[in-house]
């Protein structure tokens, strides 16, 4: 009497894996991707199909619409997503300016690091280094006071001279600038890391091989001692 | 039946417990000769391979052999006159060794627990609106940024027929109508998006200026992108 | 009359804002960036501390367990964070295939558990600890970010400090270093003669590990090996 798709969603228990899967996926997932996971681990003899899932998305909306939810799931790119209710954008975007504004950018990190290690230095040696243009890196750098002027080189045009400050140090966590990693203890840390892993995992394997045939020998001694203790 | 796994030896320390663990030996009165043939045994294995690892364990098989020797002979006495165990060093970093050792199941197990929860996948469908006037932000942008971001999309536009000559048919009205189109109220557009499928640079200047023009109206807000050569413009709404 | 926090507690769109703040921040967000972000879009005046956001997490979080949810809101890495249920990590696992990172080797967590521990610590100590060289290992957890270099020991050489991150924290489910479990004194160890026990902890973890882990490539090894016999 009960038709299949009544009996399956009677089974509470794809409700929340349906919305564990939209919940934790990278990307939009699609009502087949939803139902091939399921079978995959369930068995191919579970009775859902993608009319079920669309159903259940559907379900899980009235479900937090009742609950006044601040987020639903939404139909995009062929798939299902989770997604925040318009009226709380402002938050959100604030909340990610508060971020962007935190980090400092690949090419941001790349020119302090050089002016760290390099000061006190002058726009064009920090350009021939990063080999491009580099004014709005140093004014970004200089307005977050993390860089600074300190006077003039005594080459011809007397370019400015830019060093790292206490702010820098601070936002480092370090005392002074000798405690800056020195690129020999960089080199340490980082040398060979491929060689090594390659190395062992090649003396691994040949170990284990020689061992694994002296265990057996081993194995066989061991239990003759056994047999004498007991 | 032990299968020995080489992957679970992390090192001298490691293999020296497992000896102990495997033969019951008592950590406090180890058999010196016993463990040490044990361990130059392995060690030999290891030699034989001619490998570089092989440095930390002929370290400890030497230490082994020290600890060996210095068995047999009278004891070395402290500054109370108490007997030293040769072995005493030895013990200690094998007792925190395995202190760590522990905590290192400790630390898999909650690799494991947290390995069954996932964070949230996909955040791109959150709307996000564009942060009110943030004093902060805008004062990173200054006319010079916008020459210079203008600058690059000029020179990195895509490659065509620059050369032929042609007329375009472009005016500023246009743009702005253009622009406004794109920013529809509460939206924000990167200033490459906007100009990315202009050919001409007559475009680019003209769409250029038009943002200017609309800046100037109070029309238009501009404010810094996270690529830090782009920026982002919005609509203010009353335009 | 109403005390401010009963007023607030009323004001349901603080309930709602807070829940799209966690829902939508990618990281784990804290308390005090929750009522920044509050404060800083409508007023500082807004009548909203700590304390409440994390009643309030509280109250969400029975409200998810009442409509049987999937995920809720753990506490991780000093903040806020939503993740699904353990329960359903059989379906999710089949998900994100990509995503799951391989675990950590027996090395790294011993490197990682003599840091935790001992931080900040140097190489050489970590080496004494351990009694091996180090720097693979010290190189692929920064690589990882599971640790980071904070500043100097004012021992001879002036070496490296290291310490765990924020990204540790998360990684093991843990909102702050005081949840790490203590580790036993050494009295303790001495006192406990029976190694058989450890033992057979260390062989029921490797078990676990193996089937978790070495499926994929037993699997193909028993079809070799069933090859090999038929």
């Amino acid at each position: 009497m009960t038709s299949n798709f009544t009996a399956w969603e009677m089974d509470k228990i794809y409700f929340n894996i349906i919305e564990s899967l939209i919940f934790a996926a990278d990307e939009p997932i699609s009502a087949s991707e939803i139902t091939k996971a399921i079978k995959d681990i369930d068995g191919e003899d579970i009775d859902i199909n993608n009319k079920d899932v669309d159903d259940t998305v559907n379900q899980l909306n009235e479900r937090y619409k009742e609950s006044e939810s601040s987020y639903e799931i939404v139909r995009i790119a062929n798939g299902y997503s989770y997604a925040t209710k318009p009226e709380f954008s402002k938050y959100l975007g604030y909340l990610s300016t508060e971020k962007s504004k935190r980090r400092l950018s690949q090419a941001a990190l790349e020119t302090l690091a050089i002016i760290a290690y390099k000061q006190p230095i002058t726009k064009p040696e920090i350009e021939t280094l990063r080999g491009v243009n580099s004014d709005y890196m140093i004014n970004t750098l200089l307005e977050k006071n993390l860089i600074t002027i300190k006077g003039r080189a005594e080459t011809i045009g007397r370019p400015l001279l830019y060093s790292t400050t206490e702010e820098f140090l601070k936002y480092f966590g370090l005392n002074n600038l000798e405690d800056l990693p020195k690129p020999r203890e960089i080199e340490e840390i980082m040398k060979d890391a491929d060689f090594i892993e390659q190395r062992n995992r090649i003396m691994m394997n040949a170990l284990e091989e020689q061992l694994e045939n002296e265990v057996d020998i081993e194995d066989m001694e061991e239990e003759d001692d056994e047999n004498a203790v007991e | 039946m032990y299968k020995i796994r080489l992957q679970q030896f992390e090192g001298p320390l490691d293999l020296l417990l497992f000896f102990i663990k495997r033969d019951e030996l008592d950590i406090y009165d180890i058999p010196i000769s016993y463990i040490t043939k044990e361990f130059i045994s392995y060690v030999a294995l290891i030699k034989q391979l001619d490998l570089e690892a092989a440095g930390d364990f002929i370290l400890m098989a030497s230490t082994l052999m020290q600890i060996k020797v210095r068995m047999l002979l009278p004891r070395e006495t402290d500054d109370k006159g108490e007997e030293i165990d040769p072995r005493a060093d030895l013990v200690k970093a094998l007792l925190e060794y395995k202190r760590y050792k522990e905590m290192t199941e400790e630390l898999a197990l909650m690799e494991s627990n947290q390995r069954k929860r996932q964070f949230r996948g996909y955040y791109d469908a959150d709307e996000k609106e564009a942060p009110p006037e943030f004093d902060a932000l805008l004062k990173n942008i200054t006319l010079f940024d916008l020459m210079k971001a203008f600058r690059k999309v000029l020179e990195e536009r895509p490659k065509g027929n620059v050369h032929q000559i042609r007329k375009i048919n472009v005016s500023i009205e246009q743009q702005i109508d253009f622009i406004s189109e794109k920013i529809e109220a509460g939206k924000s557009v990167k200033f490459f998006e906007l100009v990315k499928d202009m050919r001409e640079k007559i475009r680019i200047v003209v769409t250029f200026i038009a943002l200017l023009e609309m800046v100037k109206m109070g029309k238009l807000g501009l404010r810094e992108s996270i690529n830090f050569n782009d920026f982002e413009l919005y609509s203010l709404g009353n335009g």
